[in-house]
């Protein structure tokens, strides 16, 4: 019995039991199912991880009484918190404004779920787990996730609110000013593996140093600077804080959602987790390795836990993130992504291109390249960082 | 029986039509543009149906004429949007017919 | 350097997020259900009417049915109507009572003018605020037996204030005691000063 | 086959229905609807890099282009209606159209062309793009570079509110 390929026998096992003209279908049938519902549970369970991981981080308890039905003793930490809110999200009364362009109305919520779940097609799960090996498999990626943008139009505009149109506006807009540091910071993963295949990326960050040190992209300069561009363009994308004011629901009415109610509601807020995961997993697979262990002496435990581990942690630094930071203002938050992310990331490119170039330097002109590799990070990051911040004291308040 | 190839030249054919008739029967200035590029695919259509079930696909001429459509195609939108917003700021209109101030 | 600020603020939260499984002095939930709120004394939610008497509420009422309150209640939540008859009062005194006092808490908006225009000290904020009810009509408009707690109730929720009341309408009884002592003294010193004067009138 | 022939449907009924729409943003959607219909036919045809760079640049890209301009030259009313214009247009363009897709397909079932269909569906990698866009089209490639970066900024002037 070999953890590794367990999901691969048993999806096997069960294809077998279908006639053969079947059996294509039933293939693709079952990863589909497989995928729904490990990243249904997921989403579940990442709402109340969020919920109570952000109420530590603030000193508070979170909710811890959601039990089980009929056994009011047992409170279970309130672990099953995320099944009482799905009953209620069904359960509540679906409200559809009278002026409404009821189709787009319908559409939207159907459509970002369906295009934020498109993603995880390419995401290389573990050694042998991918369920669609594309040569361009970044490119899918990213045009499959450029498609949520038209649903939120459309939910802007089907709800024929004012207030719902100018805020999808402002999300499109911020949607649109962050997929460019996005795809800049993807690109010098690709030069330097010389492919848009995901599986051919993960595979290609495999080997350690001595046996402890990965060779992942993150731990190279180029890597990690794209990495941390990743990260802010991730939150600005699946519109989480510090990046949520398309929504800010204390300030705005939920922007493009106002006019959502009950299942409706569910799905968006469905759609911006599983985005959320996607472009974790996304992450993992281009900067943390994907389901490579970090230590050779670790490679017992079957990839495809790694690969969780890793996106688990991802999403928990996201929730940290959230718990600190406030929200920006919409001109921080464009002047953020043009004036600061964008040349970053272009800078990053040529930074890529340059490892790209090196790799066969040896001996003391390793550490050159290392050198060289960190002072096109570095340098451009305190100088921009100095012109930015310049004459912006830290702000003092008369009556606080 | 209709092979394959015949069936995308014709869909690129109607196509090409459809968006003609856009282009010709519409007066929003926007919708003509949306013909244009509805035209423009017709053609794409075609290259990659031909590089298809041409004699030569390893070359990866008609995608590569393909892609550069696609990127001119739009820069085309980008640049003729602009102008619709310019004409509509000036003239509080995006009908084609009342654009006629350089008509002789 | 840009960007410390932030690293800064995740060490902060960090700090948060491991203090409170060890440190039970940071959290600031209380569970509420199980755990009952310590409500400051001047908490203030809806009013109720003081009675003297927790055995005989509707009797020992201290309200008098003087509608001060209701022609000041700026919702106009409170709705008194008059008795026919009298009662004594704690005083002794014969005083109206209200055959019905209503007030709707759906209406009522907690701002205390009825507590401070009220010269009998009839009518007290009560710390109650779990009212919810299956009715928002009935469910809301609470009659005067409803409405009635025993002085000793409003003691246990506000003691300085309830203290203070008290020594109060004690000093008012025992003036108005001291009153009637005195002024049946008069009348009987006057009954006997008549008495003598007269007589007096009638010796010389 | 079939598969085809539905994406061929759907292309046709989608941009059929966008020309006729009388509601822009309607138009507008379905002319998505057809472009990624467009892109499902050249994935049919095995040209997966193409097909994502539609499905990118026109369904991501584009039709954002035309919303925002739909929306910006808006004239108050919240429905944006088109009125159609005169039938005699109308039926001047029927006739035209109609006459173009007479010829084309009149010459498409003529011609011989049965005999291509051999060839199993041909696999160019997207590294063999690659190559051949930096080496036999490098010229192209930094012409339509230059080509995307002018009509960028010349959009911005175009659009730009000029001060004053």
């Amino acid at each position: 019995m070999n953890l590794e390929t367990l999901p691969l026998q048993l999806r096997n096992a069960i294809v077998d039991l279908f006639p053969p003209a079947l059996q294509w279908f039933v293939h693709h049938l079952l990863t589909i199912t497989v995928i729904l519902t490990v990243f249904g549970l997921f989403f579940a369970f990442t709402t109340i991880a969020e919920r109570k991981l952000l109420a530590r981080l603030q000193n508070r308890l979170g909710p811890n009484r959601a039990g089980l039905p009929w056994f009011p003793k047992l409170k279970l930490w309130g672990i099953t918190q995320p099944f009482a809110d799905a009953i209620k999200a069904i359960t509540k009364e679906d409200i559809v404004p009278a002026a409404a362009d009821k189709v787009l109305h319908f559409l939207a919520p159907v459509l970002i779920v369906a295009f934020s779940l498109l993603g995880f097609a390419v995401l290389p799960f573990g050694r042998n787990l991918i369920p669609v090996e594309l040569d361009a498999a970044l490119l899918y990626f990213f045009a499959a996730g450029a498609a949520t943008e038209l649903a939120i139009f459309m939910a802007g505009w089907g709800s024929r609110n004012k207030y719902s149109l100018l805020a999808a506006m402002r999300a499109l807009a911020q949607l649109i000013s962050y997929e460019l540091p996005l795809i800049l910071s993807v690109v010098p993963v690709v030069m330097v593996c010389g492919t848009l295949s995901t599986k051919a990326i993960a595979a290609a960050q495999g080997g350690w140093t001595f046996g402890l040190l990965p060779h992942w992209h993150v731990f190279t300069p180029w890597g990690f600077a794209a990495f941390i561009i990743f990260l802010i363009a991730t939150l600005a994308e699946s519109n989480r804080s510090p990046f949520d004011l398309p929504e800010a629901e204390s300030e705005l009415i939920a922007g493009h959602l106002t006019e959502y109610s009950g299942f409706k509601y569910a799905l968006f807020f469905m759609a911006e987790y599983f985005g959320l995961t996607a472009l974790s997993g996304l992450g993992v697979t281009l900067f943390l390795g994907g389901w490579q262990a970090p230590c050779e002496f670790l490679q017992f435990i079957p990839s495809y836990l790694w690969f969780m581990i890793k996106l688990v942690g991802m999403i928990v630094f996201f929730i940290w993130v959230r718990g600190t930071l406030l929200r920006l203002r919409i001109d921080q938050l464009t002047r953020l992504s043009w004036k600061f992310l964008v040349p970053l990331a272009l800078l990053n490119l040529g930074n890529g291109a340059f490892w790209a170039l090196t790799p066969d330097w040896t001996g003391p002109l390793v550490l050159a390249r290392w050198a060289i590799s960190a002072a096109i990070v570095v340098v451009p990051f305190v100088l921009l960082g100095r012109r930015l911040t310049a004459g912006q004291a830290p702000r003092s308040y008369r009556y606080a | 029986m209709i092979s394959p190839l015949q069936l995308f030249l014709i869909v690129s054919s109607l196509l090409f039509c459809v968006g003609l008739i856009g282009a010709l029967a519409r007066s929003n200035t926007i919708l003509v543009l949306l013909g244009i590029e509805l035209m423009l695919n017709a053609a794409n259509l075609n290259f990659i149906a031909f590089w298809r079930y041409g004699p030569h696909p390893a070359a990866a001429t008609g995608m590569m004429f393909v892609l550069f459509s696609i990127a001119v195609a739009a820069a085309e939108a980008a640049v003729g949007l602009a102008l619709i917003i310019a004409v509509h700021r000036h003239r509080r209109s995006v009908r084609l017919q009342e654009a006629n101030s350089l008509k002789g | 350097m840009l960007g410390s600020g932030i690293l800064k603020g995740l060490a902060v939260t960090a700090k948060n997020f491991v203090g409170s499984y060890h440190n039970p002095a940071r959290m600031v939930t209380q569970e509420y259900p199980d755990v009952q709120p310590q409500l400051p004394a001047n908490y203030r939610n809806f009013p109720f009417l003081v009675t003297e008497n927790a055995t005989d509420p509707m009797g020992t009422m201290r309200c008098v049915a003087c509608q001060i309150c209701e022609k000041e209640c700026p919702p106009q939540c409170i709705y008194i109507e008059k008795s026919k008859d009298k009662k004594p009062d704690a005083n002794g005194k014969l005083q109206l009572y209200p055959a019905v006092f209503d007030i709707d808490t759906a209406v009522c908006m907690s701002c205390q003018l009825c507590v401070e225009v009220c010269p009998f000290d009839a009518i007290k904020m009560d710390h109650v605020f779990a009212i919810a009810a299956t009715n928002r009509f009935s469910g809301l408009l609470l009659n005067r037996e409803e409405l009635a707690k025993p002085n000793t109730y409003f003691h246990e929720i506000r003691p300085d204030e309830a203290a203070e009341v008290d020594g109060r309408l004690a000093a008012e009884r025992a003036a108005a005691e001291e009153k009637a002592k005195a002024a049946a003294a008069a009348k009987a010193t006057a009954a006997t000063a008549t008495k003598p004067a007269t007589g007096g009138a009638a010796a010389p | 086959m079939i598969a085809l022939l539905l994406i061929a449907l759907l292309i046709l009924g989608a941009a059929s229905a966008a020309i006729l729409s009388r509601n822009l943003i309607h138009s507008a959607l379905l002319l998505v609807g057809a472009w990624a219909g467009i892109a499902a036919f050249y994935l049919w045809a095995g040209a997966e890099f193409v097909a994502f760079a539609q499905a990118l640049v026109y369904v991501g890209a584009v039709s954002m282009v035309v919303l925002f301009a739909v929306l910006l030259t808006r004239q108050g009313a919240t429905r944006a209606p088109v009125e159609y214009d005169s039938v005699k247009r109308a039926v001047f363009a029927f006739i035209v159209a109609g006459g173009v897709a007479g010829v084309l397909v009149g010459a498409i079932m003529g011609s011989p062309l049965q005999g291509h269909i051999a060839s199993p569906t041909p696999a160019v990698s997207v590294k063999q793009l690659g190559l051949l866009l930096m080496g036999s089209y490098a010229p192209a490639l930094l012409i339509v570079g230059v080509l995307l970066t002018v009509a960028l900024l010349g959009a911005i002037v175009i659009a730009a509110e000029e001060k004053g």
